[in-house]
């Protein structure tokens, strides 16, 4: 081989390095934090941000539900049972031949049928109901303080008809109780999931990380809860609780005590990954660190769970959501006059719903599947801004 | 390949050494970081012919084991070929390595089959939950086509080949089981399995005792001539180079700034950086270079440790069936003073790291004694400690690991990992905290600016100085450095080694330098302590053990290091040790 | 006419293990007039029980063989194991007669000791017996049953017992046809001694206990899950209910007692086969394939309707019309003998009650949960009964929330400041109303009657729970507010049974559980003595009881009705719509149209015996 | 050692049954009432008068009101000493008979949809997390929320009315009517795998975004280790490098979780059993413990407690045996 010298790189002082974009001045390149990093990269997952915004929407609704809803969750009119959704037409035909600008739905055409025992709903074109917004309706007291009758949308006239959803079998407008079905559906569930997820990471951790008579004793507490099917342990619950606390207290309450025998499965599943991780050699190196066991389990080892804890966590929203529905079945979950999803889907499990009404199961279902996918595309967005290996 | 084909193949590699197997074409390679792009090569050259061995040797952290791997195609998620070709020449002609997508099944063949790859890191790159025999067996059966029964057979052939004592009962033990050079040894085989035309190790010999390193540079080499295999090795061992090398090419800052043919390089350098690598290089001849009165020097000893034992049952046994147990370390004693440093060498295996791990007690002994003497001149019985009290001797007494990737937390930045002992210990928080991580990442000779990447973003050789900062980041007052310049090029070592040692003269601290370069321990080292099959053989000074070695299986270890000059190949002379 | 042999049986009297019909009809078998035409044996009646363990519903199908029961119209009373029976002027004696050669589905004859068996070693034996049947009481005395001869028994009770016969023939309370003396005595401890042991191998603690399981009188489930013991009605147990969970199957009894005009031995149908279904959504679908034969039970409810009739062409069914006897589609309940004195004094208010009841618009929940099927209406009995009294069906039924203002007013004018009414302590007036959450018809109700309540000031509140729940908490407890029910009769000799709604004299009433003991055992501790009038009421309808003759009982109940309207102690929303069935169009001899109801088990009385698919 | 270590832990087990035993009687107790008043919520439901004096006669005979812990000795003797596990008031039968005749059912059907889950479950977990933000990635993590959003007994219902509407075929439990009591036949095999694929699927879809997400989750941690990219330089094709390295370790948190897939299988689907009509186990135990049936309840629960502790075991040993870093320790 012939010897060769590259004389021209003599001077170099350092890695050759160039600015992201051709032209841009190379500045003295800027130190960040972690978390900054983290939301950095965060910042550039369209879906995961997307995600975001989609929850911090449904946040907003929930806020500002009174204000946001055409009418009154419990406002029920008779002649519209399971009155179908109807559609939004812009322009209506004038009098003098033309056309003018006026958002309206169509109303209704009724007629009952005895026999068959329900209503038949036609639209009827020549029954316009002009729409707007901020327009007056039914009186509301905005979180329960502000008296006030602005709709975001509503019909002009507030006797007419407007179901851009659909109604339900008490004739109660679908898309109200849908948009007041949020509030309780984004939050009390979530409380039980917070909890379930702390203990079953700590005691998890515990478990997995001390091994011996800790682990000894985790795994019989748990081999004991798991093994105790909750159905009886709801039956129990349902009939224990004070009368007098109102269905949304009580909601509250089972959600918490459930979340204390929700922790198992996540214990084990930490606890399996720590007795894996508890040998690396970066651990033993924070140990000779000084790092207590606090913050080896905290600090050092929980962090490699971060995408299992991430995808737990975007599983046991919707699971909580869900639930809801399941524990109705048993008769401890929310109830009416409570509305929340769960509450909604409740009411469609039946076939005369699926068959005559499926609005009233399709709307539901729907918000359940956008929040459940919208955390899911957050966690996953979180999770890799999180990865090292990200860039 | 049949055997006839292989005798075919055997005559015409032999009378085709010379002719390029793997042409590299002005590779560059970038990666696309947050602030900017890092041009981690660029416009690289070279070719790797047949039968003969190229040495790419160059600063740590200037690109060369990003080169190695792009070779197979494999490149980092950030990274990307940004231009340039790696031309493989073949039966069917030549193809672009740099053109194959990551599925291609060209490549695949390739991978393994044609070209080897030992890692830089062989502790971490080896699965942690399959046999080592499994994972050799794997590439000979995808690539050699071969039974299971024959598989396990050649692969307790080759580990005997690459020195692993008791190959039979190895095969099946796992990862963790091995020591650092079992695995680095284990990987060579892996990547010696399917009779690659070429072969690119990556500093195989980092965690190899020189008598076993010999070995191993012997085998390949035996290959080489009856293969016609091509090598590409990156080392910083210059030793190495000289033996071994028949090309040298010499990288810096992603560049290669010189190539030539061995000789050249050793002995007509041109390039400014390539001399100065030369003459950093530390020869064993060389003594150590501060030189004190070691009687003065040696205050009262800080560690004592006393018939220290540990031994080790099996885990390989699904069903309790253990395997016999091996005792790691058998019977050590030794005093370490204030002020010394202790060198420990011995063959791979020999239970150096696990001496080390004793003494911190992160493996618990099995039996013995270990005594430890605070400057207060209060002592504590190291085996007897409470939690707490653990954990200030903790403080005081600093490890560096083997296996640098293994012992940084992939989810930490090197910030945090460096700053952790720091923010535990609770003395600096905020930018003071930052100043003090950049001050020590500058001290080891890393950009402090690059503190916020994660580990798996540094060269081998810089993450082995980021666990060095962490390590001197509390004032400790005894180093354990098990490995801890294997990484390192050899100027950047010198550099290392004299921080240490400044350090040392400040504070005070011993350090117990565990190593295979004991040119480097001589330098380095008051005392050295010989290690073989757990037992320390012998004990004395450096020069004594480096000038007169009693032990024959000392005399067999110094006459296998590798001298620093072509013309002068000791290696060839050495005597072997049986035991 | 002569009778043939069942093609069902043919094989077995072949081989002689069953005798030819001739010996095993009784000497006069029951001839049934079928409703539209004589008919052929076999088939299967495909049939559906839901929840798997409510066996009560069998009694509805293949279970109503009392001595005396009840005609298809409900008019009047007809023999049936009886062959005839006899009542003295004043109903103090009442003489049964069996019929002759009448036999046990194992072939082992029914005669007078059965019904002595079950008298003496059941209803008055110490041990054996549950108590209860109340209507054998007259004048504070147990009847006195004699047994004359091998068919005939004489019943004689020291006061008149009116209603003695009917009783008899409601649903489920005559054991005298249900106890099989030969079959039963091996566990009656008095006539094997051993049967202590024998519970103990069966792992019960006692004979007792044993004999209960096998005589199964007290619980419907425990009695129709055993197949061994032998039986008078028209189809036996092949695989009995629990032996299979997925599927009971009755067969054909040979030795049933009824024939045709044409002399073809009832019933018609070789067989009934129950699929166990756990869901009623899922028997909605298999009715609507077209499954099931017929239905009216679980299913028929008015929200299940459209769906029903859109699939009437594709599975081939069409429907049958039930009468509704419920006194009121849901009846609101204040608890008036509540622990709480305020409320208490409160709920005893009759103008507290009223304003609560014109505070109501019952003309909405009709239009919404009843798709307008109805008319406001207060428990009571139907226009077209002779027994109807308008002031109590229709008073204080106009929707006029300004009067129930003004009526409050007067009572609890204190408001708090969200303007809900205080009582008398200061305290918010919470109303309470307890449901029981598998009647979802009444929570659909409540929802929109809570909103009515508070709009005059009412903090009413609902609460839905588990059944067993709500029976302790209702039922048997003292501790609610309120609750909702429905049923009580609207018409007829069932009215006057089950006057639930007009005086409190059982556990029924559920708003008065005090007054309610009262009316068995004042003695009791529990018990609340009731003010006079209702003291009043109990007695009259104490009189009523003991009347015989439809004339006197008529004019009795006709008094009781009118305090009744006095007294105004429950209202409700309207009398209920005629409800329906679903019935296979090969379906042949189902009558158009009965009640629903279940002393007159629907649709048991319009004779399954004769229904058979053409 | 490993025989010592599981018999070890069958001892464990003795006390963590008692325990569990206490409890679970203790939470069947714990619904004010018993049999007897659930029993006349059933018949009054019907109309039926149900007279009180009758009633507390029952309940002397029945011993519902000795105290509750003297029930419970009664119950646990019987099964300690005689394995007789009592005797259900609601179906008058033993109770070990009514278990042992849905076992069957139960045990097919929960390891269909187990196969069922696991099959479509894992290559489209590996798939997503391989090739994590492709279409198919987010068009799999759709669908598999979709089925976990849709509660179960609503898409039970659906897919059965959809069956009944457009299929014509007989809908609920496992065989059509005419099948239920025909010996074993090709026919009822092909009318038993019609009625399957709803259960199947019901079940299924609830379960695979679960596994789908966190086999995803957990593989792509392990995808960036080095010792993958080792598997890749040998030449390994990519299916078989994740198959063989990251996927065993990402298995971890199914293997842990083994432990109470019977269980959950068991008691989990129950509302879906329901609706659906199927002859498992869940709806059994809901029934009992509804009508307050306590020796079937308890008796459930104790057996899916054993189950528990076996799949507990069992979850440990594949545990150790997936990983050798956890093994005895
Ligand atoms: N994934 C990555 N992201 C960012 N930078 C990287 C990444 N991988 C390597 N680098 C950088 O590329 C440069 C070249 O690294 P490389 O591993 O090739 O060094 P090397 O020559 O092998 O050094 P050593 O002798 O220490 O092993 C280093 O500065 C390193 O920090
Ligand atoms: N966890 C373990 N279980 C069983 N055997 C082990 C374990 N760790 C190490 N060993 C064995 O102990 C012996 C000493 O290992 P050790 O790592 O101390 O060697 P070493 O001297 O550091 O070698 P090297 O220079 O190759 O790193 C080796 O034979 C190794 O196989
Ligand atoms: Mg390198
Ligand atoms: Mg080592």
């Amino acid at each position: 081989m012939t010897t060769q010298v590259f004389l021209d790189t003599v001077g170099e002082e350092r890695p050759a390095v160039s600015p992201l974009k051709t032209g841009a001045p190379l500045e003295d390149i800027a130190v960040a934090g972690q978390w900054r990093l983290i939301w950095g990269r965060f910042i550039q997952h369209r879906v995961a941000v997307g995600a975001g915004i989609v929850i911090a929407v449904f946040y907003f609704i929930a806020l500002f539900v009174e204000f946001l809803a055409p009418a009154l969750p419990e406002a029920s009119r008779p002649q519209y049972t399971y009155a179908p959704p109807q559609s939004i037409g812009l322009f209506v035909a004038d009098e003098s031949g033309g056309t003018r600008f006026q958002p309206h739905v169509k109303g209704y055409a009724i007629e009952v049928d005895p026999v068959a025992l329900r209503r038949t709903f036609v639209v009827d074109d020549t029954k316009i109901v002009p729409i707007g917004f901020f327009v007056e309706g039914p009186t509301y007291k905005l979180w329960g303080v502000f008296a006030m009758n602005r709709h975001l949308i509503g019909p002009l006239n507030p006797t007419d008809p407007m179901y851009l959803l659909g109604t339900d079998k008490l004739g109660r407008d679908l898309m109200t109780r849908l948009i007041y079905g949020t509030r309780v559906s984004m939050s009390i569930g979530l409380v039980g999931v917070a909890i379930s997820l702390c203990l079953g990471v700590v005691l998890g951790s515990l478990s997995g990380f001390y091994g011996g008579w800790v682990d000894m004793t985790i795994q019989r507490i748990i081999e004991v809860i798991s093994s105790m099917p909750t159905i009886p342990l709801w039956l129990g619950l349902a009939a224990a609780i004070p009368l007098t606390w109102s269905p949304l207290q009580v909601y509250f309450v089972i959600t918490l005590i459930v979340s204390l025998f929700g922790w198992t499965g996540l214990a084990r599943e930490v606890r399996g990954r720590f007795y894996a991780l508890r040998g690396e050699d970066f651990v033993t190196a924070a140990r000779l660190d000084g790092s207590g066991e606090r913050r080896l389990i905290f600090r050092h080892i929980l962090p490699s769970l971060t995408s299992h804890i991430l995808a737990v966590l975007t599983l046991a929203i919707p699971t909580m959501i869900v639930a809801e529905t399941a524990l109705s079945f048993l008769g401890v979950g929310l109830k009416p006059p409570v509305v929340s999803w769960g509450v909604l889907l409740q009411d469609a499990q039946n076939i005369r719903t699926v068959a005559t009404a499926p609005w009233l199961l399709v709307w539901p279902a729907a918000a359940v599947v956008v929040v459940v996918l919208a955390y899911n595309f957050l966690g996953d967005g979180l999770r890799d801004a999180a990865d090292p290996y990200e860039s | 390949m049949g055997i006839g084909g292989m005798v075919a193949k055997l005559k015409a590699d032999v009378a085709d050494t010379g002719e390029p197997l793997l042409e590299v074409k002005d590779l560059s390679i970038d990666f696309h970081l947050r602030t900017h792009i890092l041009h981690a090569v660029r416009n690289v050259s070279f070719a790797l012919e047949r039968g003969r061995t190229l040495c790419l040797v160059g600063e740590s952290g200037s690109g060369k084991s990003v080169t190695a791997r792009a070779l197979l195609g494999i490149v980092d998620r950030q990274g990307r070929i940004a231009g340039g070709r790696i031309l493989l020449h073949g039966d069917e002609g030549e193809v672009d390595i740099a053109q194959m997508t990551e599925r291609s099944s060209e490549l695949l063949r390739i991978r393994g089959g044609r070209i080897g790859l030992v890692f830089q890191e062989p502790m971490s790159s080896l699965s942690p939950v399959h046999t080592i025999g499994s994972q050799i067996i794997e590439a000979l059966r995808l690539h050699r086509r071969l039974d299971a029964r024959a598989a396990r057979a050649e692969t307790v052939e080759l580990l005997r080949q690459v020195e692993i004592r008791d190959p039979e009962t190895m095969v099946d033990r796992y990862t963790f089981e091995f020591s650092g050079g079992m695995r680095q040894r284990a990987m060579i085989a892996m990547a010696l399995a399917c009779d690659p035309d070429i072969l690119i190790a990556d500093e195989p010999t980092t965690a190899l005792d020189v008598t076993t390193q010999a070995e191993i540079l012997d085998l390949i080499k035996r290959l080489q001539v009856s293969r016609g295999m091509a090598m590409l090795l990156i080392t910083h061992d210059m030793g190495v180079v000289a033996e071994v090398a028949d090309d040298v090419a010499v990288m810096r800052y992603g560049r290669i700034v010189e190539t030539g043919s061995v000789d050249d390089v050793f002995h007509a350098a041109q390039h400014p950086y390539t001399s100065s690598l030369l003459s950093s290089t530390v020869r064993l001849e060389q003594p150590r270079a501060d030189i004190r009165d070691r009687a003065e020097a040696l205050g009262e000893p800080v560690l004592s440790v006393r018939s220290l034992t540990k031994v080790y049952g099996a885990v390989s046994g699904w069903f309790g069936k253990s395997g016999p147990a091996l005792t790691a370390v058998d019977d050590a004693s030794f005093d370490l003073h204030a002020g010394e440093n202790l060198g420990i060498v011995g063959e791979s295996g020999s239970g150096k790291t696990t001496l080390g791990r004793l003494i911190l007690r992160t493996v618990e002994p099995t039996s013995g004694s270990i005594t430890y003497r605070r400057k207060d001149g209060t002592s504590d019985d190291v085996l007897a400690l409470s939690k707490a009290g653990l954990k200030d001797y903790h403080r005081q007494v600093r490890l560096v690991f083997q296996d640098p990737f293994a012992s940084l937390n992939p989810r930490m930045t090197v910030k945090q990992i460096v700053g952790d002992p720091l923010v535990v210990a609770g003395t600096l928080r905020g930018a003071a905290l930052e100043h003090r991580v950049g001050e020590l990442l500058d001290l080891v000779g890393i950009d402090p600016r690059s503190m916020e990447r994660y580990p798996h973003a540094f060269s081998g050789g810089q993450r082995q100085r980021i666990g060095i900062a962490r390590a001197l980041a509390l004032d400790p007052s005894v180093l354990i450095a098990d490995e801890a310049t294997a990484a390192l090029d050899v100027s950047i070592r010198a550099q290392i080694l004299d921080l240490l040692l400044d350090i040392q003269k400040r504070l005070g601290l011993s350090f117990i330098f565990i190593s295979h370069d004991i040119s480097v321990v001589r330098y380095f080292c008051d005392h050295v302590a010989v290690m073989h099959r757990g037992r320390i053989v012998e004990m004395g000074t450096a020069e004594e053990i480096v000038n007169n070695p009693r032990e024959p299986y000392t005399q067999s270890l110094i006459s296998a290091v590798p001298n620093p000059d072509p013309r002068n190949k000791r290696m060839l002379h050495r005597t072997r040790f049986k035991s | 006419a002569e009778a043939k042999e069942s093609a069902y049986f043919q094989a077995q009297v072949d081989s002689g293990e069953l005798p030819p019909i001739a010996e095993r009809l009784p000497v006069n078998p029951l001839v049934i007039t079928p409703t539209e035409r004589p008919g052929q044996q076999g088939g299967d009646w495909n049939h559906a029980l839901v929840g798997g363990g409510s066996l009560s519903m069998v009694v509805r199908y293949q279970g109503y063989e009392p001595l005396v029961r009840y005609t298809p119209d409900w008019s009047g009373l007809t023999p049936n194991v009886a062959e005839s029976y006899e009542v003295n002027e004043d109903g103090t004696e009442y003489t049964f007669h069996l019929r002759q050669g009448m036999k046990w589905s194992d072939g082992h004859p029914y005669t007078t000791e059965d019904v002595l068996f079950w008298y003496e070693d059941i209803f008055l034996d110490q041990d054996a017996t549950m108590g209860g049947h109340t209507w054998w009481y007259a004048g504070g005395e147990v009847g006195k049953l004699e047994v004359i001869d091998d068919v005939t028994f004489r019943v004689t009770f020291a006061a008149p017992n009116g209603f003695f016969v009917q009783q008899l023939a409601w649903a489920r309370q005559d054991h005298m046809v249900l106890a099989p003396k030969h079959y039963l005595q091996q566990f009656h401890i008095k006539y094997n001694p051993d049967a202590n042991t024998l519970a103990q191998e069966r792992g019960m603690e006692s004979w007792i206990a044993l004999f209960q399981r096998e005589n199964g009188l007290d619980d419907d489930n425990v009695f129709f899950q055993n197949s061994a013991r032998p039986t008078l009605m028209g189809w036996m147990w092949q695989s009995a209910p629990g032996e299979n969970t997925e599927q009971a199957i009755a067969v054909r009894n040979p030795y049933y007692f009824k024939v045709d005009t044409e002399g073809t031995q009832l019933p018609y149908f070789d067989r009934i086969v129950y699929q166990m279904v756990a869901d009623p959504e899922v028997l909605l679908l298999k009715t609507l394939q077209g499954e099931i034969d017929m239905m009216d039970q679980y299913i028929a409810t008015p929200a299940n309707k459209p769906v029903l009739f859109d699939a009437q062409e594709t599975g081939d069914f069409g429907f049958y019309t039930l009468k509704e006897t419920a006194a009121n589609v849901m009846v609101f309940q204040l608890n008036l003998n509540h622990p709480d004195p305020v409320k208490n004094e409160l709920f005893n208010t009759r103008e507290f009650r009223q304003a609560l009841s014109v505070a109501v618009d019952r003309q909405a929940l009709i239009d919404t949960v009843f798709v307008g099927q109805g008319a406001p209406a207060q428990p009571s009995i139907r226009p077209d009964d002779p027994l109807y009294n308008e002031r109590l069906a229709t008073q204080h039924t106009e929707y006029d929330p300004e009067a129930a203002n003004a009526l409050l007013d007067e009572l609890i004018p204190e408001k708090d400041g969200e303007g809900f009414r205080l009582d008398s302590q200061g305290r918010r007036l919470a109303l309470i109303f307890e449901l029981d959450q598998t009647r979802t018809t009444f929570i659909d109700m409540m929802q929109l009657v809570v909103p009515m309540f508070q709009a005059v000031g009412i903090d009413a509140q609902v609460r839905s729970m588990d059944r067993s729940l709500w029976e302790t908490r209702v039922r048997n407890g003292r501790e609610f507010d309120a609750t909702c029910h429905q049923f009580g009769a609207n018409s007829g000799i069932a009215a006057m049974l089950d006057a639930r709604y007009f005086v409190p004299f059982n556990g029924n009433a559920l708003y008065a559980p005090g007054w309610n003991l009262y009316y068995t055992e004042p003695e009791n501790p529990q018990a609340i003595e009731p003010p006079s009038e209702i003291k009043a009421q109990q007695d009259l309808y104490r009189d009523l009881l003991g009347t015989a003759g439809a004339e006197q009982q008529n004019a009795k109940m006709a008094q009781l009705l009118e305090n009744a309207a006095d007294q105004f102690l429950v209202f409700g929303v309207s009398l209920p719509p005629d409800g329906y069935g679903v019935v296979k169009n090969n379906m042949v001899n189902v009558t158009k149209e009965m009640p629903n109801s279940f002393g007159w088990p629907t649709p048991a009385p319009t004779r399954p015996e004769q229904f058979f698919k053409s | 050692m490993m025989g010592r270590y599981i018999v070890k832990r069958l001892i464990y087990m003795v006390p963590t049954l008692i325990g569990m035993s206490i409890i679970a009687f203790l939470i069947i107790q714990l619904p004010p009432g018993d049999y007897l008043t659930s029993m006349i919520a059933r018949m009054t439901e019907s109309g039926e008068n149900v007279d009180p004096a009758q009633v507390a006669r029952l309940r002397e005979i029945y011993g519902l009101d000795d105290p509750v812990l003297i029930q419970y000795w009664k119950w646990i003797s019987g099964i300690l000493l005689r394995g007789d596990f009592g005797h259900s008031f609601e179906w008058n039968r033993p109770v070990s008979d009514l278990i042992w005749e849905r076992m069957g059912s139960t045990l097919a059907i929960s390891l269909a949809s187990l196969l069922f889950v696991w099959a479509v479950a894992l290559p489209i977990g590996i798939y997503s997390a391989v090739r994590r933000h492709s279409f198919g990635d987010y068009a799999f993590t759709f669908l598999g929320f979709l089925g976990l959003a849709i509660p179960n007994f609503i898409l039970a219902l659906t897919l059965m009315y959809v069956t009944y509407r457009y299929l014509g075929q007989s809908v609920g439990g496992l065989y059509s009517p005419q099948y239920v009591e025909a010996p074993w036949s090709w026919g009822k095999f092909v009318d038993l795998l019609s009625h399957l694929w709803i259960p199947i699927i019901v079940i299924g879809t609830s379960g695979t975004a679960a596994l789908i997400r966190i086999l995803r989750a957990n593989l792509t941690d392990e995808l960036n280790k080095p010792y993958v990219v080792t598997a890749k330089a040998k030449g390994l094709p990519e299916y078989k490098v994740v198959l063989k390295y990251p996927v065993r370790i990402a298995l971890n948190p199914f293997v842990s979780a083994i432990g109470w897939v019977l269980p959950e299988l068991i008691s989990g689907v129950t509302i879906t059993a329901i609706v659906l009509n199927l002859p498992t186990a869940g709806p059994l135990l809901l029934r009992a413990l509804v009508s307050q049936d306590m020796y079937l309840a308890g008796s459930f629960i104790l057996l899916m407690g054993v189950l528990t502790l076996i799949g507990m075991l069992v979850s440990d040993l594949l545990l150790a045996l997936l990983d050798p870093r956890i093994r005895f320790t």
